[in-house]
C-alpha cells in the first residue's frame, strides 16, 4: 500500500495533472452530450466515474485518448493538447491505454500476437522482447497458459483480463476502463476486478467507468458522478457513499445499492 | 403414497408412416396436386432422359477423323477427340504445352503448400503473387532462357480462359481494396472518386468495356506507345472485377464491429496499420464466399472476349465448329464446353457454399 | 505547460491539412490523367484525321436492321439506327424480364415443393443453367438447337403457325371498317369490369359477403369483346404465313435472333431468380405461417396475404439488380446478330463512321441511365415497404 | 518512322483476317499463308531480306483500323476494299491494290436461282462492319427487290448461319465467297451468282504520313507484277540476275544501280522479293488459283498484257 | 365468478367433452412424441398443462386444431373429427384460437388490420363491422391506442396482448395458448397473465402451456403433467401441487417451485 499512499500525498501536494479538462463541450449533431467539463487527474490517482446510463461518461473518457473529438474547451494529456495534431494524438494514446465493455480483442490473432501488435508496430519494439514482455503481463493477470489459443477459444473474464494485459503492454501512464464488467457473468467479475485492484495498487493513474461500487470503495481516490452530461459531484469515496451532496446523487446511489 | 413413474416404451410408428412406401406416398402421392406434379415430372424425365442418354452415350462414336466416322447417329465424341488440344491450348504450338502444364503444377503444388505446417504463409502468399506471376509469364510467352516465344494471339483454349479469370480476380483484390476503403473514407473526394468509379463499371455490360479495351484504349495512348491486345483485356476484365469486388469487400468492412476499429486506434496503430493488421485480415475472411462468387461470375464473363476476337474455350470451339470435316457437331462442341464451365463454376460455388459453413461455425464459437 | 501544447504542431501532422492535402493531391492526379488522355486522345484524332461530333447522326445510315419496331429503311440516318436498336434492346429486355419472373417464380416454388421429383427437377435445372457462361447458352439456342429445325420448305406446321430455322410465323391481322364496333364493345367490357369490382369491393365491405368479382370481370371482357365482334362481323382479316419461293412471307415472325436471344436470357436470368424467389419465401417465418393457419385462413389465402407480402420485401432488392443484370446481358444479343444497341451502335456504326468515342460513349450512357433509373426505384420501393419497427 | 521502328524490332507486324483461306489463313500449326500474307512477306523480303520476318495478327473487320491507326500492327493485309472515306477520314493511307474484286452471291444450287434478280425475297447473311453490308443494300435497293438482312459478328459466323440454312444467299467479296466456298462441306452444292455489284480493290493499308513506309508496300507488290510481265519467277530469278543483259531487268533484280537506296533499303531487295515470295503469278496460283480448294480464275487480275487490269508503273 | 361455477358444475356432471382425445400416438419420423393419450376437456374448462422442455406438450396442443398430425387414435373437437378432410380442419380452426410463444403477428399488417384479417377473410364480417369488433377486444387487452401502429413498434407484451385479442376477435370457443409469456420481459409477463385471467374468469374454455405455477393456481380447473409425451397426472390444482401422486410430479414440482 505504499504506493497508493504515496499517490495521495501527491494528491494532496497538489502535483500538476496528468489528464487536464477545461471547460469541454462536446455534441453530437445538436444532441449536447457533454457540459463544460472542468476537471483534472493527477499522477497516481483512481478516479471511478459513475452516473445513470446516458449521461455521458463513456464520451467523457473517450475524449482522453480522443476516439471522440471535443468541439468546445481544451483536454490536455501529459501536458499535450487533444486537438487535430495527428503527431499529439500518436504521442498520447502510446501513452494511455484502454480496455472496453466488449473487450474488443483481434479475433484473427492469438492471445500472444493480440498483445504483441501494438509494441511492435507502434512502438517498434523487437519481436522477441515485445513477446517476452507480453508473457510477463499475461502472468500478472494469471493466463500465461492460454498465450497461444484464439481470443474465441476464452472465455468472457479470460478476454478481459488479457484485454487488460494488451493495455499494459505499451507500457502506458494511464488506464482508462469503460465499465469493463459489465460484459461479464457475475462469476467472472470479480476475476477482472482482483485484476485491476492489484494495478491500482502499484500505482497506475487510472479511469474507470463502473457500476461495481465495491471496487469504488476499495480503489478509488475519488468517485466522478455525471448525469446529463455534467460532473454533478467528485469526492473521496467516503465522502461520496456516506455524505452526498447533491439529491441527484443521494437518489442515484439508493437505486444502485438497493439493487 | 407416491407412484413411481415409469415412462411407456417407444414404440415404432405404423407402418404407413414410415419407410420406403411411407416417404414415396408422402413426397408423390400426398394430394390429387401432388400426384398429378409427379406424373408430370415422370412424363419429362421420360421425355428428356431417355434420348439424352440414347444419344450421349449408347449411340455415341468417341473415335474417328472426320464426321464420316460418326455414322451410330448420336453424339459424335469424336470431334472433340480431334480438337482436344485446341479447346485446352488453343493455337499453343504442340511441343510447347508442356510449359503450360507446367506452369498449372506449379501453382497447384504452391498452393498446396499453404497445407504444410513448417512454410510461413506469408512469404508463400509472396512468392504466389509475386514470384510465380513472373515465372508463369516467362514459361507462357518464352523468347527467354531459351524458350521459344509463343505469341499471345496464339494462347487460347480453357488456358487462355484460365488465364484471364484468375489475372483478373487477383489483380482486383488489391485494387477492390483500395476501392473499398475509398468508398467508407470520411474524404469527400476521396470518396465521390471511389464511388463513381464503382458503380460506373457497375452500371455498363462488360461487352462495353472490352470494346473499350479493344477499340478505345489506341485512342487514348500516345502516339508510338501501345500494348498488346490480351494487356488491354486484362486491364479492362480487371477495372470491371474490381468495381464488383470493392462492393463485396465493403460489405466484409461493414460488418466488422465498430469496437474492432476502436480498439486498434486506442493502441495507437496509425491508420494503414490498422487496416492491414486488424481491420482486412478479418473482412477478407468474411468475404470469401463473395469473392468466390464474384470469380464464378468473372470465369463465366470470360467467354466474352470472344466477341472481341479473341480465342478462349468458347472461341475456339466456335472455330472447330465451322471446320468442313465437322460441319453439325455443334451441339457436342457446346455440350463439351458447358460441362467444362459447370464443373469448374459448380464445384467453386460448392466450396463457398463449404467456406461460408465452417465461417459460419468460427463466428458462434466466439 | 501552455507552452508544450503549442510545440510541434507542424502543417503536415494536422489530421485536417493531411486530408486536405491528399485529396487535392487526388483531384490533381484525376485531372491530370483525365488531361493526359484527352489530350492524346486529340492528338490523335487530329493526326488519323478523324472528325468528331455527333453530327454524324443525321447522316444516311445505309446498312438495314433485321428487326426494327419503327419505321426503318436504309435511307434513314444513323440516330433513327440507334432509336430502332435502343428500342429493340428495351423490348428484348423487358420481354425478358417477364418471361425470366414467371420461370424464376415457377422453379423457386417447384424447388420447394413437397414433391421430390419436382423439386429435384428444379434443382437441377437452377444448378446447370446457373454455372454455364450465357454466351455459350445463346450460342447454343442459336447454332444448335434454332438452327437444327426444318427448312422453310419442310416447315412444322401447327394450323396457321409455321415453324422454321428462320423463325416461327404466325397469322398478321389487319382491321377492317368496323373494327370501331368491336373496340368500343371491348371499352365497355372493361368498364363494367371494373365497375363490377368496384361494387363487389363496396358490398364486401358493407356485408362481407364477397362475389367472385374478378373471375366474372374476365369472362365479362371476353364475353362482351366476342359479342362485338360478332356485331362488327369480324372486321380482322388475318394474313396467314405461305411459303414462298424462298422464305415464308406474310404473316407475323419471330425470327431466330429474337428467339434464341429470349430464350437464353429469361432460362439463365430464371436459374437466379428462382433462387431467390426460394430464399425469399424461406424467410418468411414459418410461425407466420402457423398463426394465419390457426386462425383459419386456407393456405392460397395464406399464401397471398401474409406469405407474399412478406417474402415480397426480401425478394424486390435482388430481383432489381437482376433485372438490371438481364438489361445488361441483353447486349450479348451482338453476338447472335440480334440488332441491339451494341449491335447496331458499337457494331455496324462504329465500323461505318469510324467514331469510336462518341458510339461507345452513347451506348454506356444508355446502359447508365437504365441501371441508374432502376436503382433508384429500387431505392425509393425499398424506402416505402421497408417494415416499421421501434 | 515505321521503317525504323521494324528494323528495330527486326520484324513487321502484319494485321490479316481471322482466317481466309487463301487470303490470310493459319494452319493448325500457326503457319499463314495467302495472298494478302504474302504482301507482307514481300515488304519483309525487301527489308530484311527474309520473308519470314513477319508477325500476324488476326483482326475482325471491326477491329482493323483501330490496331492500324495505334500503332499495333505496321501494315494491315486484310482483304480491304479501297474507298474513298476510308482513305481520306480514318487516318489511313491504301498503298496499291493486290486483288481486283467485286461483291457477289452465293447460292445453294438447288435453289434453282440464275441471277441475283431472282432473289426477291430472300434472306442473306453477311458479317458485320464491311462495306458489304452497304452494297447489298443499295443493290436491294436499286433493284426494288426485298429481302431480309441478317448481319452476323464473324465472317466465320456469318458462313455458319448460311450452311445451316439460315439464309438462302450469302454475300462478300467474291474472291471471299470462293475462299468460303472451300469451307463447306459439299462446295460443289453451292454457285456464285454472276453479277458483281460492286467494285472491290482490295490491298494493303499503312498509316497516313509515313510515306517512305508506304512506299516500301507499295513497291513491295509492283516488283512482284513487273516480274511476271518480264519472266521472272522464284525459280529462275537467280539464273537471269546472272545472265540477264536487259538493263531494267538487271535495275530490278539490283545487277546494276542501287534501286533500294531511295526507299532505304538494300540493292537487292526486289531480287529477294521474288526469290523468297516468287512473281504475282504464282502468289495467285498459289493460293487462290485454279488448282487451289478456292479456285479462282485470274480473270481481271490478269496482266494487262493478257488482258487482265494489272498495270505496275516501272522500276526506273 | 358465477360463469367459472358453471363450468365446474358442469364438469361434475360429466357434460359431454369439448375436445376429446381418445388413445392419441404421434410421431416425429422414429421419434414417439404422444404415446397413448387419453384426455378429455369439458366445456368451459381451464386446463394447465406443464411439465418438462421436450415432453410434447406443445405438440399436444397443436394437434388440437392440427397444426401437427397425430397417427394414431382420434380427436374430437367439438364433436368434429381431426382427420384429413379440410373442411372439418377449416370449421374446428374458426371455433379454435391460438397464441403462440412468439406471438406471430404479421409484421406488415396495423394492429387493427392484423385483428379483422381472419373476420373479414374467413367469417365474411364486414369490414366495419370487424374493426368495431377489432376495437372492442384492444380495448379488453387495454391497447385501443395502438391501433395503427404496426406490430414492430410495441413491446413484447403488447404484442402478446394484440395477439390474444386477434385470436378473441374470431370468436372462438376454445383458446390454445403455447407458452405465451415465456417470450417476455418479467415486468411485461403480468400484463399478459392478467388479460388471460381475466378471460378465464369469463368462462372461455381455455388450454394454456404454461410454466407459471401462479397462474396455474388461480385459474386452471385441471393441471395436466406431462413427460415423455405421455400423461403422467391430471388434477385440480389444490391436489396437483399439494398432494401429487407420481414421483415425477414432485420432482418437476420441487425444482420449478423453488427456482
Ligand atoms: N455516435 C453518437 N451519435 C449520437 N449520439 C450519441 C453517439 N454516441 C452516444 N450518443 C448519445 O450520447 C449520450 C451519452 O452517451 P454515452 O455513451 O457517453 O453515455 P454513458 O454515460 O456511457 O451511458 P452508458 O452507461 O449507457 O454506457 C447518450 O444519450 C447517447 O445516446
Ligand atoms: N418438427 C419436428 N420434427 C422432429 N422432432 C420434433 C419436431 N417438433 C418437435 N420435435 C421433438 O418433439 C419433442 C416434443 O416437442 P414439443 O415442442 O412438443 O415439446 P414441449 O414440451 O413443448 O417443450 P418446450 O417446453 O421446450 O416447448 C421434442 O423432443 C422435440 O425435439
Ligand atoms: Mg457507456
Ligand atoms: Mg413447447
Amino acid at each position: 500500500m505504499t504506493e497508493r499512499n504515496m499517490a495521495l500525498a501527491q494528491l494532496e501536494q497538489g502535483e500538476e495533472a496528468i489528464i487536464q479538462f477545461s471547460d469541454v463541450n462536446k455534441w453530437y449533431g445538436e444532441f449536447h452530450v457533454l457540459k463544460n467539463i472542468d476537471f483534472s487527474v493527477k499522477k497516481g490517482e483512481r478516479i471511478v466515474v459513475c452516473g445513470p446510463s446516458g449521461s455521458g461518461k463513456s464520451t467523457m473518457i473517450r475524449c482522453i485518448n480522443r476516439l471522440e473529438e471535443h468541439q468546445k474547451g481544451q483536454i490536455l494529456v501529459d501536458g499535450i493538447e487533444m486537438n487535430d495534431n495527428l503527431k499529439n494524438i500518436e504521442t498520447i494514446r502510446k501513452d494511455v491505454g484502454m480496455v472496453f465493455q466488449h473487450f474488443n480483442l483481434f479475433p484473427h490473432l492469438t492471445i500472444l500476437e493480440n498483445l504483441t501488435l501494438a509494441p511492435i508496430w507502434v512502438r517498434k519494439t523487437p519481436k522477441k522482447e515485445a513477446e517476452e514482455m507480453a508473457m510477463h503481463y499475461l502472468e500478472r493477470v494469471k493466463i500465461a497458459n492460454q498465450a497461444l489459443k484464439y481470443p474465441g477459444q476464452l472465455s468472457g473474464g479470460q478476454q478481459q483480463r488479457v484485454a487488460i494485459a494488451r493495455g499494459l503492454c505499451m507500457k502506458p501512464r494511464i488506464m482508462l476502463f469503460d465499465e469493463p464488467t459489465s460484459a461479464l457473468d457475475p462469476e467472472m467479475i470479480k476475476e477482472v476486478l482482483d485484476v485491476m485492484i492489484q494495478l491500482a495498487d502499484e500505482g497506475m493513474t487510472m479511469v474507470c467507468v463502473t457500476h461495481e461500487m465495491g471496487f469504488a470503495k476499495t480503489v478509488a481516490d475519488r468517485v466522478v458522478f455525471m448525469d446529463a452530461g455534467e460532473i454533478v459531484e467528485a469526492n473521496t469515496p467516503h465522502e461520496f457513499f456516506d455524505n452526498p451532496k447533491h439529491d441527484r446523487t443521494q437518489l442515484f446511489l439508493s437505486q444502485i445499492l438497493n439493487h | 403414497m407416491t407412484i413411481e413413474f415409469k415412462p411407456s416404451p417407444s414404440l415404432p410408428p405404423p407402418q404407413s408412416s414410415v419407410g420406403a412406401v411411407a416417404w414415396i406416398r408422402k413426397n408423390f402421392f400426398s394430394s390429387p396436386l401432388n400426384i398429378a406434379l409427379t406424373l408430370f415430372s415422370l412424363y419429362i424425365l421420360y421425355l428428356l432422359l431417355p434420348p439424352m442418354v440414347q444419344w450421349a452415350l449408347i449411340d455415341a462414336t468417341w473415335q474417328g477423323t472426320s464426321k464420316a466416322a460418326c455414322t451410330a447417329g448420336g453424339a459424335c465424341w469424336a470431334f472433340i477427340g480431334v480438337y482436344f488440344k485446341q479447346f485446352m491450348y488453343g493455337l499453343y504450338p504442340a511441343a510447347e504445352t508442356w510449359r503450360v502444364n507446367l506452369a498449372l503444377i506449379l501453382l497447384i503444388l504452391l498452393v498446396a503448400m499453404y497445407a504444410v505446417k513448417a512454410i510461413h504463409k506469408g512469404l508463400l502468399t509472396a512468392v504466389i503473387l509475386l514470384v510465380y506471376p513472373v515465372v508463369a509469364f516467362i514459361l507462357f510467352a518464352g523468347g527467354m532462357f531459351g524458350l521459344e516465344s509463343v505469341e499471345t494471339t496464339n494462347w487460347g483454349g480453357l488456358f487462355l480462359t484460365t488465364l484471364l479469370g484468375v489475372v483478373g480476380i487477383v489483380a482486383s483484390l488489391p485494387l477492390g481494396v483500395l476501392l473499398a476503403l475509398g468508398r467508407r473514407s470520411d474524404m469527400p473526394i476521396v470518396k465521390s472518386v471511389c464511388v463513381v468509379f464503382i458503380e460506373t463499371i457497375r452500371a455498363v455490360p462488360l461487352i462495353t468495356i472490352l470494346f473499350m479495351a479493344s477499340v478505345m484504349i489506341p485512342l487514348f495512348l500516345p502516339d508510338g506507345l501501345n500494348f498488346n491486345k490480351l494487356l488491354r483485356v486484362l486491364i479492362g476484365i480487371t477495372l470491371f472485377s474490381a468495381a464488383y469486388m470493392a462492393e463485396v469487400i465493403r460489405g466484409g468492412l461493414q460488418a466488422i464491429p465498430k469496437g474492432q476499429y476502436e480498439a486498434a486506434d486506442a493502441m495507437g496503430l496509425t491508420y494503414w496499420q490498422s487496416m492491414t493488421l486488424v481491420i482486412l485480415p478479418q473482412a477478407l475472411k468474411l468475404v470469401i464466399p463473395g469473392i468466390v462468387n464474384t470469380f464464378i461470375g468473372l470465369f463465366k464473363d470470360t467467354t466474352l472476349v470472344y466477341i472481341v476476337g479473341m480465342f478462349d474455350l468458347l472461341g475456339r470451339i466456335q472455330a472447330a465448329n465451322h471446320d468442313a470435316n465437322w460441319l453439325g457437331t455443334t451441339t457436342e462442341g457446346y455440350a463439351f464446353a458447358g460441362f467444362v464451365y459447370w464443373a469448374i463454376c459448380f464445384g467453386m460455388s460448392r466450396y463457398s457454399m463449404a467456406v461460408e459453413r465452417k465461417l459460419d461455425t468460427g463466428h458462434k464459437r466466439n | 505547460m501552455n507552452e508544450k501544447t503549442t510545440t510541434n504542431t507542424s502543417f503536415f501532422n494536422d489530421a485536417g491539412n493531411r486530408a486536405l492535402l491528399f485529396q487535392t493531391l487526388l483531384l490533381i492526379a484525376v485531372m491530370a490523367v483525365g488531361y493526359y488522355l484527352f489530350h492524346n486522345l486529340q492528338a490523335n484524332l487530329q493526326t488519323q484525321g478523324i472528325s468528331t461530333g455527333f453530327s454524324f447522326l443525321n447522316e444516311p445510315a445505309g446498312f438495314p436492321i433485321l428487326i426494327h419496331l419503327i419505321e426503318y429503311t436504309e435511307a434513314n440516318s444513323y440516330g433513327r439506327a440507334f432509336v430502332v436498336a435502343l428500342l429493340n434492346t428495351i423490348v428484348i429486355s423487358l420481354m425478358g424480364i417477364v418471361l425470366a419472373t414467371i420461370i424464376g417464380v415457377i422453379m423457386g416454388l417447384a424447388r420447394l415443393s413437397q414433391n421430390w421429383l419436382v423439386a429435384r427437377l428444379a434443382t437441377v435445372y437452377i444448378e446447370t443453367l446457373r454455372n454455364i457462361p450465357l454466351l455459350l447458352q445463346m450460342f447454343f439456342w442459336y447454332f444448335a438447337v434454332l438452327a437444327a429445325l426444318p427448312h422453310p420448305r419442310n416447315s412444322i406446321i401447327f394450323g396457321d403457325f409455321l415453324l422454321n430455322k428462320r423463325g416461327i410465323y404466325s397469322p398478321n391481322p389487319s382491321f377492317q371498317d368496323g373494327i370501331g364496333i368491336a373496340v368500343a364493345a371491348f371499352f365497355i367490357a372493361v368498364a363494367g369490369a371494373i365497375a363490377l369490382i368496384v361494387w363487389a369491393k363496396k358490398r364486401q365491405k358493407k356485408t362481407g359477403v364477397w362475389f367472385p368479382a374478378y373471375w366474372t370481370s374476365i369472362a365479362i371482357i371476353l364475353v362482351g369483346t366476342i359479342l362485338g365482334f360478332v356485331i362488327a362481323g369480324f372486321p380482322v382479316e388475318f394474313e396467314l404465313p405461305q411459303k414462298s419461293r424462298f422464305n415464308v412471307s406474310g404473316g407475323m415472325v419471330l425470327v431466330p435472333e429474337f428467339v434464341a436471344v429470349l430464350v437464353a436470357l429469361s432460362t439463365y436470368t430464371g436459374a437466379f431468380i428462382a433462387e431467390i424467389v426460394r430464399a425469399g419465401i424461406l424467410s418468411v417465418n414459418w410461425g407466420q405461417t402457423e398463426a394465419a393457419r390457426s386462425l383459419g385462413l386456407r393456405d392460397s389465402l395464406t399464401q397471398r396475404l401474409i406469405v407474399l407480402p412478406q417474402a415480397l420485401r426480401v425478394i424486390i432488392p435482388p430481383l432489381t439488380s437482376q433485372f438490371l443484370n438481364l438489361a445488361k446481358n441483353s447486349s450479348l444479343g451482338a453476338a447472335i446478330a440480334y440488332p441491339e444497341l451494341v449491335a447496331v451502335v458499337m457494331g455496324t456504326t462504329l465500323n461505318q463512321t469510324g467514331q469510336a468515342i462518341e458510339t461507345i460513349g452513347l451506348c454506356m450512357l444508355v446502359y447508365g441511365s437504365l441501371s441508374l433509373s432502376i436503382s433508384f426505384f429500387m431505392n425509393w420501393y425499398n424506402k416505402k415497404m421497408s417494415l416499421i419497427e421501434r | 518512322a515505321t521503317l525504323d521502328d521494324v528494323k528495330a524490332k527486326g520484324f513487321i507486324q502484319c494485321g490479316v483476317s481471322q482466317g481466309v483461306p487463301g487470303f490470310s489463313n493459319a494452319d493448325d500449326a500457326g503457319n499463314w499463308t495467302g495472298i494478302d500474307v504474302d504482301a507482307c512477306r514481300a515488304a519483309a523480303a525487301a527489308i530484311f531480306g527474309d520473308a519470314q520476318k513477319v508477325k500476324f495478327t488476326p483482326l475482325s473487320a471491326k477491329e482493323r483500323f483501330t490496331a492500324l491507326q495505334s500503332g499495333e500492327i505496321d501494315v494491315l493485309s486484310r482483304n480491304t476494299t479501297w474507298t474513298y472515306t476510308r482513305d481520306t477520314s480514318l487516318g489511313l493511307d491504301f498503298t496499291t491494290t493486290n486483288f481486283y474484286d467485286g461483291q457477289g452471291f452465293m447460292v445453294r444450287k438447288d435453289l434453282g436461282v440464275e441471277t441475283a434478280m431472282d432473289l426477291d425475297g430472300a434472306t442473306v447473311c453477311t458479317e458485320q462492319g464491311t462495306t458489304t453490308e452497304l452494297n447489298m443494300a443499295d443493290f436491294f435497293r436499286k433493284h426494288q427487290l426485298s429481302y431480309v438482312p441478317v448481319i452476323v459478328q464473324k465472317a466465320d459466323e456469318a458462313l455458319a448461319a448460311y450452311a445451316s440454312g439460315r439464309c438462302d444467299v450469302f454475300t462478300t467479296d467474291k474472291s471471299g465467297l470462293a475462299a468460303h466456298r472451300s469451307k463447306l462441306s459439299d462446295p460443289a452444292a453451292h454457285m456464285i451468282l454472276p453479277e458483281t455489284i460492286s467494285k472491290e480493290p482490295l490491298g494493303p493499308v499503312v498509316r497516313h504520313g509515313d510515306n517512305q513506309w508506304k512506299d516500301i508496300v507499295t513497291w513491295a507488290l509492283f516488283v512482284q507484277i513487273n516480274a511476271e510481265e518480264m519472266g521472272i519467277s522464284s525459280e529462275n530469278v537467280a539464273q537471269i540476275k546472272a545472265e540477264s543483259k536487259d538493263p531494267s531487268v538487271r535495275r530490278l533484280l539490283g545487277a546494276e544501280g542501287n534501286m533500294g537506296e531511295a526507299l532505304g533499303l538494300n540493292s537487292d531487295w526486289a531480287y529477294n522479293i521474288i526469290a523468297e515470295v516468287g512473281n504475282y503469278g504464282e502468289v495467285f496460283e498459289r493460293n487462290v488459283g485454279p488448282n487451289t480448294p478456292v479456285g479462282l480464275p485470274r480473270g481481271v487480275n490478269n496482266l494487262w498484257t493478257e488482258g487482265g487490269v494489272l498495270y505496275a508503273p516501272p522500276v526506273r
